[in-house]
């Protein structure tokens, strides 16, 4: 039963990556050139980048619920964290971080030069991002990664709780950007995510500073998350 | 508001991003209040489409096919009406259920708000692209709410949803790459002339794509597999809202391109398939709601073959003629409005009796009757919308469907449908049967809410009502 | 809306409103509960009286809402309407007497009388229904409420039957919904009308309309308990006896007979359906259902089984009346709708009477009763007087009715089946009148739960309505040339259908 | 042009071997490898942006994410283990 | 044939080389590697006919990186859960028949 | 001056390929993951040159981002192996 099923899943692939490539070996040229639309209307994007134009300005609708997904992977990881562990019983303190090995010596002394170069690099990515690559997403994954880096150090113990500190900082960027759709959307004869002539650049470059600072506290929530040890694997149920 | 459209999806964007600023197990009042707003809003937006047809909200300001467009035409409002009206009940419901059983209430609320944002959010897409980003935050809030119940049972089939829908969005986003890399753009009001005028291959194949990415995500027969563990096993506030809603938002997709942009492409072979294959959902599901020992299972398998009636409506507004198509697809809204509020209220109704007598055994439901005959009544209420007797909106949905199926010539359907209809009525009778023996020794029934057995109620009692007053829904998905 | 809009409506609210209050009394509140139901009942009697007398000055009482585009409930009292409603509501009333009496001790009495309500609702429903598409709303309605009376006790026997019950009715109720949807997709709208509607149709559709008729009395046959769709009414007999009395009399086979009637004449109308060839297959089931019926019940020993087979053969009266192609036929078949509700009533209350009382519920345990409960045996025995047709009781009159009906039909044997229908009727009631009244009675009786008081056999809710419904029995013999009789109403029901007017 | 071919040998080859590979870890590491890939890809598409998201998380978070959840497999393993 | 088409081809390709590992490996790590292989594919292809004609295609860029931003968000959810799964049975499988995803019903 | 940028590009990428050999044949962990950390000051080279060829000054942010995040990989790495937990067990 389940060599056939294989055998039917590989069958279908092959079928269908053969339908591919035919198909799109025989594809016309498309109508609608949307690169050209984009270069016409940069002007009035607030940017110079054209990525950083379509993902805040021209689609940043789209932008403001991708960050929504990314929030809610943090939550639903969150019900997972902090269930079946001792953190959420009152009066409980993380134990102290142990004094460092001697193999870690070297790894924090990377750290601890390199995180201060990762933030470095994170607020130019993001500076960067109005007129050529990088952006708010760029710039946090450095900023997560500086977390992940101190984790592995041990300079920066992994989240077993999340306290309310960190709520705000994870929420309060994608707070913002809402608030100001919310307010783009009130304003008279505004719409959803029309930024006011002339504010486009400076309410995007806000906006992607708020991102990146709760994107950054999400992505390193990710990972410090993931990295905590279960209790003891003793909450093993049958 | 001139446009009530953003800000039903702004608003449970701000309630839950404030629930979850509140800490965990908070935001029940915030929710409550966010909704009855939302209610508000989708009245408004229904009212409007009723009286100017259907609107179009450009976001950002720059139009179709550089920006993104919002779109509410009947069907959406209708949808968008219908998830409000089902939420309000739940989320009352849900604020009394886990304040007694509080398992899984960490972050129910936020998680809540968000998986509202995202349906509004669908429901009022009209840019592939779009709706990609809508039904990722939507099934990544829905795994979220199932996993939040805890154990091996909702995490394994949380992870099994996951996956499943992670596939289903890839299907998707991969028919999305190939549409746009056809024509260049995602909006769908620019892409039907576009689809309409030619589509070489890469769309077919595109479509078929998409096409069977929601079919995962709706879980009709054989890809249903995931759903009843993953609807079964979550707290009863959560299985009401994914079983009512969330299944619906990827039927709604179907039936959206089905009917617009990529309606040149469908073929009747590909409805006679749809249709079988609801077919098939229907046996299946029924049988295996008959042979279940787990009253939420039974419901969850009930969401199985209530999904494969709302498939049986392709084969008939497919190459058939105007009159029957038109009063197919009336009966599949209707039939996708009725399942949606009785589902919700059978699986409140279920969740009031599990936190009452502390079980899920079906054979074990003695004294049901006489301790909690407003929740039974409930359920049989409901129960009676799905095998589609009147006077319950299921009733109406079931002879608009007949009528589409006999206008067209097709009696298999027909037949299909009443024998559905029967096989729903036994295995809804087989719980009543257990609820009215008496008191089993041991049975302990601890006192339940009002709120919880009332909330239930009214979504059971509109689902009946629904059935007099069709003529309202069917008006509103009128309005083009 | 007019008052005259309105009625109909005021009609289905009478015992709707009633029923729906009552859920949700809490079990103790005894009296508020039965001045509800009493004075529902009264007042529907009233709208009744009111609505007869302007049924026959002429007046329509039509009510429309629209559920669909095209698609209307529409509730309209006709004559043949007000013959269903006059009985359902007068023995409504006569029912829930009994029944406040025989549950006095019971539980769960609100759920029991809401449903009751809720039950007599429906049956309004079906008998105003004024298009095919009302008629089945209510039908389907009819069924989902007697469930839970069925099943009131509880029991796991009761579980059953209530099961059964609900597999039969819904199948049923399924394939009148094909029939009834066929034919809205033919017709786009199936108001009944006298004379029929669907004669209009060319030949091509005779084929189609002939599957249609099929599926429609297949469907309603299941409620009417014709053969071979009668096994779920023999099982129903374990609710209590109120509620066996309202099925049997008023409620479920006379939803389906009635059904018959309507689809026969006010959708085929009753030339065209014989033009088809329909009609003769008809009087054939009915006239089987008749004699099995009858033959079945000769072998009961539980004496609600008997009057159950019982029911199953005389409801094909109404049947085989109907298929008797000519205005005397139809006499005695309509006639024999509210004839056989008042005689069937009798018996099921009596049977009701002796097993609450003195725990009788076997024709052998019978013996010698007729002393100890002279009153309710004299009721049982008019009751079943007019089951085998002896004259001066309604039996008698739909009878020779339905005799007459055959011969001028051309259809002489169905006067024999008539004939050897009563003879088994005696067979099968006459012993029991042996037993009652000439069998000594024994050392004791099988659970004596009430004890004679002065000349009060039983308990008096107990006893009034058997003896008010014998004493409608004569009635309507004796008074059957009376501008009052169901007789008379009849002939005005067949000569509408007939348009001899 | 030959770059591009090689890169989509070495995409394709990566790809299958991180998936079929029988050692866990290596097919971990294989996956990093193929994200390394995939930014050189993004690079010859002229996008440049998502060769740094791509770096950022296939080189980053992804992998770490990935070889933690390895590094948790085996201590559940060795825990579990006689 | 540009080099952008090139590239659509093998996302293609990597598209069922992912969804092939997600479908019939067992392992869940290497179903969420099955997945994030799928969703490289996607990304090529979106990008690679954005830009078949050779120019560059600010928009699908756009959509690639809100692309890759929820396949971390949903890897890094998946993984959670797996690590719960782990905790609760020791196994990284799905529970019940768990070993394809399709077809065996989960109460078989 | 582009041929020898395509000379050097095409060496380079051979180098990957090299290193990708070493990452699949191991043997130990630590082989594998040398390996693939090679593959991160690579593609930093890599990417400078294509920088230059392409005439894209982006590429350097590239470069500059991958060259910080490859330690990450390589820290996850060593500090799980100098936990000792799994050197020498080298099969699943």
């Amino acid at each position: 039963m389940k060599g056939v099923l294989d055998l039917l899943v590989i069958v279908l692939c092959l079928v269908l990556g053969a339908a591919l490539w035919w198909a799109m070996l025989d594809l016309p040229s498309s109508r609608i050139h949307l690169a050209e639309q984009v270069a016409a209307k940069l002007d009035a994007s607030g940017v110079t980048h054209p990525v950083t134009a379509v993902l805040l300005n021209f689609r940043g609708y789209d932008t403001l619920i991708e960050v929504m997904v990314l929030f809610v992977a943090l939550i639903g990881m969150l019900t997972q964290a902090e269930k079946g562990s001792q953190w959420l019983s009152a009066g409980y303190r993380p134990p102290p971080l142990p004094a460092p090995p001697f193999h870690l010596e070297v790894l924090q002394w990377l750290a601890r030069v390199l995180v201060p170069l990762m933030i470095l690099t994170a607020g130019y990515l993001l500076w960067a991002g109005a007129h050529r690559a990088g952006g708010a997403f760029q710039a946090a994954a450095l900023l997560a990664g500086a977390g992940v880096l101190l984790n592995l150090a041990g300079l920066l113990p992994a989240w077993t709780t999340f306290r309310a500190g960190m709520r705000a900082g994870s929420i309060t960027g994608l707070l913002f950007f809402v608030l100001a759709a919310a307010a783009t959307a009130a304003a008279p004869h505004g719409h959803l995510l029309q930024y006011p002539a002339g504010w486009a650049g400076m309410l995007i470059l806000l906006i992607e500073t708020g991102l990146t600072l709760s994107l950054g506290l999400i992505l390193a929530g990710f990972f410090l998350l993931l990295s905590a040890e279960a209790s003891d694997g003793s909450d093993t149920e049958e | 508001m001139r446009d009530p459209a953003p800000w039903l999806i702004l608003f449970p964007l701000i309630w839950a991003s404030l629930a979850f600023l509140r800490g965990q197990g908070r935001g029940g009042r915030l929710a409550v209040a966010g909704l009855t707003i939302q209610l508000v809003l989708a009245a408004l937006l229904a009212e409007q489409i009723a009286s100017d047809g259907a609107r179009s909200y450009t976001v950002g300001g720059w139009g179709a096919p550089l920006g993104i467009d919002l779109y509410a035409d009947g069907l959406a409002g209708v949808l968008l009406l219908l998830t409000q009206i089902v939420a309000l009940p739940l989320v009352v419901y849900a604020r009394a259920y886990f304040a007694i059983h509080p398992d899984g209430i960490s972050y129910f609320w936020p998680l809540t708000g968000y998986l509202l944002a995202a349906m509004n959010a669908l429901f009022l897409s009209a840019d592939i692209f779009n709706i990609y980003v809508t039904l990722e935050l939507l099934g990544l809030t829905a795994v979220g709410l199932v996993a939040a119940g805890g154990g091996a049972g909702p995490v394994g089939a949380a992870l099994r949803y996951l996956l499943v829908t992670l596939l289903g969005s890839g299907a998707f986003l991969l028919g999305v790459a190939l549409v746009y890399g056809t024509y260049g753009s995602m909006s769908l009001q620019v892409l039907t002339p576009l689809i309409n005028a030619d589509a070489p291959a890469a769309v077919f194949i595109a479509a078929g794509l998409m096409l069977v990415g929601l079919l995962l995500k709706t879980a009709l027969f054989p890809f249903h597999f995931w759903l009843p563990p993953a609807h079964g096993g979550a707290p009863a506030p959560v299985s009401a809202l994914l079983s009512a809603l969330v299944v619906k938002a990827s039927f709604y997709l179907i039936l959206r391109l089905w009917l617009h942009a990529f309606a040149p492409l469908v073929t009747t072979v590909a409805a006679q398939l749809l249709g079988f294959l609801g077919m098939a959902a229907i046996l299946w599901g029924s049988v295996m709601a008959i042979r279940q020992t787990r009253l939420k299972m039974l419901i969850a398998y009930s969401t199985v073959a209530q999904v494969g009636y709302l498939f049986l409506l392709f084969p008939l507004i497919t190459d058939t003629n105007p009159a029957a198509a038109a009063s197919a697809l009336q009966g599949g809204v209707m039939q996708l409005v009725a399942h949606a509020l009785a589902k919700a209220a059978m699986f409140a109704a279920a969740g009031t009796i599990i936190l009452s007598i502390g079980r899920d055994d079906i054979t074990r439901l003695g004294g049901v009757s006489t301790r909690l005959p407003l929740t039974l009544f409930t359920f049989a209420l409901a129960g009676l919308t799905l095998a589609g007797l009147p006077p319950s909106g299921g009733f109406i949905a079931k002879w608009l469907l007949i009528t589409g199926a006999s206008g067209s010539d097709q009696w298999g359907w027909v037949v299909v449908m009443i024998s559905g209809g029967l096989l729903s009525a036994a295995y809804v009778c087989r719980v009543l049967r257990q609820a009215f023996l008496s008191i089993e020794a041991g049975t302990k029934f601890s006192p339940v809410s009002r709120v919880l057995e009332w909330s239930a109620f009214l979504l059971a009692s509109m689902s009946l009502l629904l059935g007099l007053r069709s003529t309202e829904v069917l008006g509103l998905l009128e309005s083009e | 809306m007019t008052l005259n809009e309105s009625l109909p409506l005021l009609m289905l609210a009478s015992s709707l409103v009633p029923g729906v209050v009552i859920f949700f009394l809490a079990e103790t509140r005894f009296a508020l509960r039965t001045t509800l139901n009493v004075a529902g009942a009264i007042l529907k009697l009233l709208l009744i009286g009111y609505m007869l007398w302007g049924v026959v000055e002429g007046q329509s009482y039509v009510f429309r809402h629209t559920v669909l585009p095209g698609l209307e409930l529409v509730l309209e009292a006709d004559a043949l309407a007000m013959l269903f409603v006059t009985l359902s509501a007068a023995l409504w009333l006569l029912t829930t007497l009994y029944a406040v009496g025989y549950l006095e001790r019971s539980p769960h009495r609100s759920r029991f009388f809401g449903f009751f309500s809720l039950c007599v609702t429906a049956t309004i429903g079906v008998a105003l229904a004024g298009n095919l598409f009302t008629f089945f709303f209510f039908y389907e309605l009819l069924t989902l409420s007697t469930y839970p009376l069925i099943v009131h006790r509880g029991t796991e026997a009761a579980i059953r039957a209530g099961n059964i019950y609900l597999a039969y009715a819904l199948t049923g109720g399924a394939v009148l919904l094909t029939g009834v949807v066929w034919l809205y997709g033919l017709l786009g709208e199936v108001e009944f009308a006298y004379g029929g509607v669907v004669a209009a149709m060319g030949p091509e559709y005779h084929g189609q309309l002939r599957i249609i008729f099929l599926l429609l009395i297949a469907g309603l046959g299941v409620k009417a308990a014709l053969v071979p769709l009668h096994g779920w009414l023999p099982q129903a007999m374990v609710a209590p006896a109120p509620v066996s009395a309202l099925l049997h009399a008023v409620a479920v086979v006379k939803a389906g007979a009635f059904g018959i009637v309507r689809v026969v004449y006010e959708v085929y109308g009753v030339e065209f359906a014989q033009s088809l060839d329909l009609l003769t297959p008809l009087a054939v089931v009915a006239a089987v259902t008749i004699i099995w019926g009858s033959l079945r019940a000769l072998w009961q020993d539980d004496l609600k089984r008997r009057l159950a087979y019982s029911t199953v053969s005389q409801v094909a009266y109404i049947i085989l009346g109907v298929a008797l192609f000519g205005p005397l036929g139809t006499i005695g078949g309509v006639v024999h709708l509210v004839h056989q509700g008042i005689m069937k009533i009798t018996l099921f209350f009596c049977a009701g009477n002796y097993a609450e009382t003195l725990g009788i519920h076997k024709v052998t345990e019978i013996n010698g009763a007729g002393r100890r409960m002279p009153w309710t045996s004299v009721a049982f025995s008019v009751g079943a007087f007019g089951m085998i047709g002896l004259p001066l009781t309604a039996g008698y009159v739909s009878k020779s009715y339905l005799t007459q009906g055959a011969e001028m039909a051309g259809m002489a044997w169905a006067g024999w089946v008539l004939t050897a229908s009563g003879l088994l009727n005696a067979l099968y009631f006459l012993p029991i009148l042996y037993r009652l009244w000439f069998k000594s009675q024994p050392q004791a009786w099988p659970n004596e739960h009430i004890l004679a008081r002065g000349r009060k056999e039983t308990a008096l809710l107990l006893l009034i309505p058997p003896l008010v419904t014998a004493a409608a029995t004569i009635a309507a013999a004796v008074f059957a040339d009376t501008n009052w009789s169901p007789l008379f109403w009849a002939k005005i029901v067949a000569t509408k259908e007939y348009l001899l007017e | 042009m030959t770059l591009d071919l090689l890169l989509v040998a070495a995409l394709l080859w990566t790809a299958v071997q991180s998936l079929a590979t029988p050692n866990l870890f290596r097919g971990v590491v294989l996956f990093i490898v193929f994200g390394l890939f995939m930014a050189l890809v993004w690079v010859r598409l002229h996008a440049a942006d998502i060769a740094l998201a791509e770096a950022a998380i296939g080189a980053g978070l992804t992998g770490a994410l990935l070889l933690n959840g390895v590094g948790h497999l085996r201590a559940k393993q060795q825990s579990t283990l006689p | 044939m540009t080099s952008a088409l090139i590239y659509a081809l093998t996302g293609a390709a990597l598209f069922l080389i992912g969804v092939a590992g997600l479908i019939l490996q067992p392992h869940l790590l290497r179903k969420i590697i099955g997945f994030n292989i799928m969703a490289s594919g996607i990304f090529l292809v979106l990008v690679g006919l954005g830009q078949r004609e050779g120019s560059v295609d600010p928009v699908s860029q756009a959509m690639v990186l809100t692309g890759i931003v929820v396949s971390v968000a949903a890897t890094a959810l998946a993984l959670a859960l797996a690590r719960r799964l782990l905790d609760l049975t020791g196994k990284m499988r799905l529970p019940g028949s768990g070993e394809g995803m399709p077809g065996k019903k989960p109460d078989a | 001056m582009t041929d020898l940028g395509m000379v050097l590009e095409v060496f380079l990428f051979i180098n990957l390929l090299v290193a990708l050999l070493k990452v699949t044949r191991g043997p130990t962990h630590a082989d594998r993951m040398l390996a693939a950390l090679l593959f991160g000051t690579t593609g930093v080279a890599l990417l400078l040159l294509l920088a230059h060829t392409e005439g894209e000054p982006a590429l350097v942010d590239i470069a500059l981002a991958l060259a910080v995040l490859a330690v990450i990989a390589g820290a996850a790495f060593a500090q799980r192996a100098w936990r000792g937990k799994w050197e020498g067990n080298e099969h699943s």
